[in-house]
């Protein structure tokens, strides 16, 4: 993963980019079912190499496929992004262990979701029932969100009748 | 089947409905009704919350039956009632103007889904000051942020896309920033429930990711709320967008943003001791200062008044930003209250903005040359207006600044009073620049003026500009809730 | 505290490093998208790694086991994956709008264009 | 692409099993991983493949643009209108306990249809996506 963000970085073709930024979001899926995280995978997967990559491929057919410039000036960027990396390392360093069950997300809240569920909602798949009952509003707010997404793509890219739009 | 208990509910979910049926409809008489029943319900739902808040206290809401920690809970207490009056109240006046402003300034085809993205934008403001869940909170504000940059874009100036553009790179770093920060918090306190949250933080051993994520948040916010430096893509988006949007995003955006800040510092952080310890006060008073010196220099070299406002904006930020960082109830006070007003104030001047768009086709100081002849009524509120941005006594405007003068006193410091009075004169300074090109030169021959300004657009922006001289005289709203939510919020730190 | 109890959290700083990166100091539109999508998912790591408990199993309950791993984050994070993608559609609909107005996807190019006022807007 | 036979066949074998997948994936997401939010992406990715061989415009006839705008939006009013349902039976906003006598079985139907709505929309939204970057391109050419 680490190889293909440095490759994305350096790189000035944007195909190949997009095309790294798939298997970059591969890669990130494999690592999330290593994680157990079996759900987020299948939509990392289907949206991070999927949609996105039929987006972007989109969105390049219809402009420029070169990026003009090489970098330049890259110190002052570098530099804010080190220190938000610093500001998180500092952060996390603090942060339970990896793996450890006594870490407060374990203990507060998920057991309720893990034990009740059965009598509560009676769904296997936890994530399912979290999402779409415990958590539903989210999802609602979510489902909202891709619906503003689409109607604004609408607003934004439906032909006009006339080109009179711009001054 | 009794409503009143569900209020906190239909509040988000009326404008949120709403917003589907205007594309069902796909016509723009019918999307336009809709979306002004939708927006008068959720005004007068969000009245009847203040009142009932005012009356019993802070209300409760499970989202699904769900007990608070496993569900989402919807939270409404003196603050946020407060703000919900703000923002459905702004968008009650702004949607009856939008009308016939983006009958100009948008394709027709496209009218009614400016009404769906105007209606989810409204629906995900009310969304983020209503909620009692961190994660919450960042949902609906990509629903109101994502809705922001497609009104933003529908400007007709081709800069409209590019500013809209950065505003979406921004307000998702942003964003992103935001989720970081909830994310520590929760790692660290194992819940979601702000309240929740706000009781578990205090026996977290280790402040380390504790002060990460204040640090994450306060940035995440700060970009969203157009707090100096982080402004940068406040200025285009507010120039070129539709008018509407303008007053709109100018009256509510930000200042829902500050309530984000307000209910993550004194809500979550305040229990811990980590506030504390930091210097957040020193940093905020700097920044704040900043913000009220730079922006408003730079808005007197503006040549084009939408963007000249806009800078004011950010200065105006910095005052709500310095009366949080004296901490205490006064304070607090000056700031919520400068929120309401200055909210009511710059909604009102994009909206005579938006009648000057209509008449002149623009407003850049060579267009308004001489306003005062051809648009009376229209100079003479611009410059009620901008009197209140200076704090001129009898305006709304002079009430919080007032109050922020106070609270300095009660710290015992001066050189703040005598630094607020200053940054006034730069308020002045740009003021008088309008004041000088509508009222001492005369027209240029170039420009030509047409039509004259609808009713509907020139009733709503009066009544804004009568609220502005309105809260100046009578203060029991504003000041009043605003000085209860600040004893709320002040509980919450003992 | 070892360096392996927080290596997950290491990666996470390192993609959001380089995905920030990538956004501020890159001039071309969508290679700045691509960037922020780097950025937006270094945070999917964050929330996820700690949910993961060594011998547990993907929250799916079934009697054969009795360990999950802790699937609140995962009900989090599917929802910022589809805001993220929400976002990027939004993004990149913008950028073909910028292209076809401004000929150009480079912010560089599209500044030096704005720089230029018609005639009346300048100041008298 | 249009006239080549062989993927034209593929094609028309392989989209009933994608169609398919995805209704497995809407409905089985109770039991293993999947949902209403893939299985929404599915369903559009079907519709697309449909078009990328057969061209934008049969695809059309068979999804009008219309359709898909609506669905949209419908999405989003089925899951609200859940919510909705909960209040008029006497619960509070996505109340899914009081959707049946047994609130356990309330719950499933809410998931159920939450769901749907979710699939609805996610994949109105794909699609619509999809008609307008693809619109774009073919007028510039």
């Amino acid at each position: 993963m680490a190889v293909a963000v440095w490759v994305i970085a350096r790189s000035r073709n944007l195909f190949g980019v997009v095309i790294l930024a798939g298997i970059y979001s591969f890669l990130m899926a494999t690592v999330l079912v290593a994680m157990d995280a079996v759900d987020v995978a299948m939509t990392e997967a289907s949206v991070g190499a999927g949609i996105s990559t039929v987006l972007f491929l989109g969105a390049l057919y219809l402009s420029k496929s070169e990026e003009a410039r090489p970098l330049q000036r890259p110190w002052l960027p570098l530099a804010v992004s080190l220190a938000v990396g610093a500001m998180l390392v500092y952060g996390t360093l603090g942060l339970p262990e990896f793996s450890d069950p006594k870490a407060p997300i374990h203990v507060h809240v998920v057991p309720r979701y893990l034990n009740e569920i059965k009598t509560e909602v009676d769904v296997p798949n936890v994530v399912t029932a979290v999402l779409a009952s415990y958590r539903g509003y989210d999802t609602l707010g979510e489902t909202t969100v891709v619906f503003t997404a689409g109607a604004g793509v609408v607003a934004l890219l439906r032909r006009r009748r006339a080109k009179a739009g711009e001054q | 089947m009794n409503l009143a208990p569900h209020l906190p509910a239909l509040q988000v979910v009326v404008p949120l409905m709403a917003a589907p049926l205007t594309v069902l409809l796909r016509q723009r008489d019918l999307a336009y009704v809709l979306a002004l029943i939708a927006s008068w319900a959720a005004f007068i739902i969000s009245a009847l919350l203040w009142l009932q808040v005012e009356a019993t206290g802070t209300i409760s809401y499970a989202i699904g039956s769900w007990p608070a920690p496993w569900g989402i809970e919807y939270r409404v207490d003196r603050l946020s009632a407060f703000v919900l009056v703000l923002v459905a109240g702004v968008a009650a006046v702004v949607l009856p103007y939008s009308r016939a402003s983006i009958e100009t300034e948008v394709p027709r085809r496209q009218h009614y889904l400016f009404y769906t993205m105007f209606l989810l934008c409204l629906a995900g403001l009310l969304g983020i000051t209503i909620t009692g869940d961190a994660f919450n909170i960042f949902v609906f504000l990509e629903v109101s942020s994502l809705s922001t940059y497609v009104l933003i874009a529908l400007g007709r100036d081709r800069r409209a896309l590019f500013a809209s553009y950065q505003y979406l790179i921004m307000g998702t770093i942003g964003a992103t920033f935001i989720v970081i920060g909830i994310g520590l918090l929760y790692l660290m306190t194992g819940t979601l429930n702000l309240a929740d949250m706000g009781r578990r933080i205090a026996a977290v051993q280790n402040t380390r990711p504790v002060l990460a994520a204040l640090a994450f948040l306060t940035v995440g916010i700060s970009l969203k709320l157009a707090l100096f430096p982080l402004h940068q893509w406040l200025p285009n988006a507010y120039a070129f967008a539709p008018s509407a949007v303008s007053a709109f995003l100018a009256a509510t955006a930000t200042k829902v943003a500050v309530y984000v800040l307000l209910r993550f510092y004194y809500s979550v952080f305040g229990q811990s001791q980590v506030f504390a310890r930091l210097p957040m006060q020193e940093a905020m008073l700097l920044l704040a200062l900043a913000g009220m010196f730079a922006a408003s220099a730079i808005a007197i070299f503006q040549t084009d008044l939408k963007r000249l406002f806009a800078y004011s904006s950010v200065g105006q930020v910095g005052y709500i930003i310095l009366g949080l960082s004296f901490n205490s109830t006064s304070g607090l006070t000056a700031s919520i209250a400068h929120l309401f007003n200055h909210g009511i104030t710059k909604g009102a001047i994009f909206m005579l903005l938006g009648c000057v768009v209509l008449v002149m086709g623009g407003t850049s100081m060579a267009r308004v040359q001489g306003l005062g002849k051809r648009m009376p009524l229209t100079s003479l509120g611009i410059v009620v207006c901008g009197l209140s941005l200076i704090g001129v006594p009898g305006t709304a405007g002079f009430v919080s600044k007032w109050y922020l003068l106070l609270a300095a006193l009660e710290k015992g410091q001066w050189w703040l009073v005598f630094l607020i009075v200053a940054s006034s004169l730069l308020a002045v300074a740009y003021v008088w620049r309008f004041v000088e090109a509508a009222y001492f030169r005369e027209p240029r021959k170039d420009v030509v003026g047409s039509g004259a300004v609808p009713w509907s657009m020139g009733l709503p922006a009066a009544v804004l500009v009568a609220a502005t001289g309105y809260f100046g005289l009578d203060t029991s709203f504003t000041v009043g809730s605003a000085s209860r939510a600040a004893a709320l919020l002040m509980e919450g730190l003992r | 505290m070892t360096g392996s109890g927080h290596f997950s959290y290491f990666v996470t700083v390192f993609l959001m490093v380089a995905g920030l990166f990538i956004v501020i100091a890159r001039s071309n539109l969508i290679k700045k998208l691509v960037g922020l999508g780097i950025f937006q998912t270094s945070v999917y790591l964050l929330y996820i790694a700690p949910g993961k408990l060594v011998g547990g199993t993907a929250p799916i309950l079934s009697d054969a086991f009795s360990v999950y791993s802790n699937p609140l984050p995962h009900v989090l994070i599917l929802t910022a994956i589809v805001v993220g993608v929400a976002t990027l559609a939004l993004g990149l609909a913008l950028v073909v709008r910028i292209r076809e107005a401004y000929d150009s996807i480079e912010e560089d190019d599209i500044l030096a264009r704005d720089a230029a006022p018609g005639p009346i807007e300048q100041d008298p | 692409m249009k006239n080549d036979l062989v993927l034209r066949v593929v094609a028309k074998l392989l989209i009933p099993f994608i169609l398919l997948f995805a209704l497995y994936v809407q409905f089985h997401g109770d039991f293993g991983p999947g949902g209403g939010f893939q299985a929404g992406v599915i369903l559009a990715a079907a519709i697309i493949f449909y078009a990328l061989i057969y061209g934008l415009d049969r695809a059309r006839r068979v999804v009008p643009e219309p359709l898909v705008e609506s669905m949209m939006a419908i999405g989003v009013l089925i899951y609200a209108g859940v919510g909705v349902a909960g209040l008029v039976l006497g619960g509070n906003f996505l109340d899914y306990f009081v959707l049946d006598p047994n609130p356990v079985l309330g719950q499933h139907r809410g998931i159920f249809w939450v769901e749907v709505g979710v699939a609805t929309t996610v994949s109105g939204v794909m699609l619509k996506i999809f008609y307008m970057f693809a619109d774009r391109g073919k007028v510039d050419e």
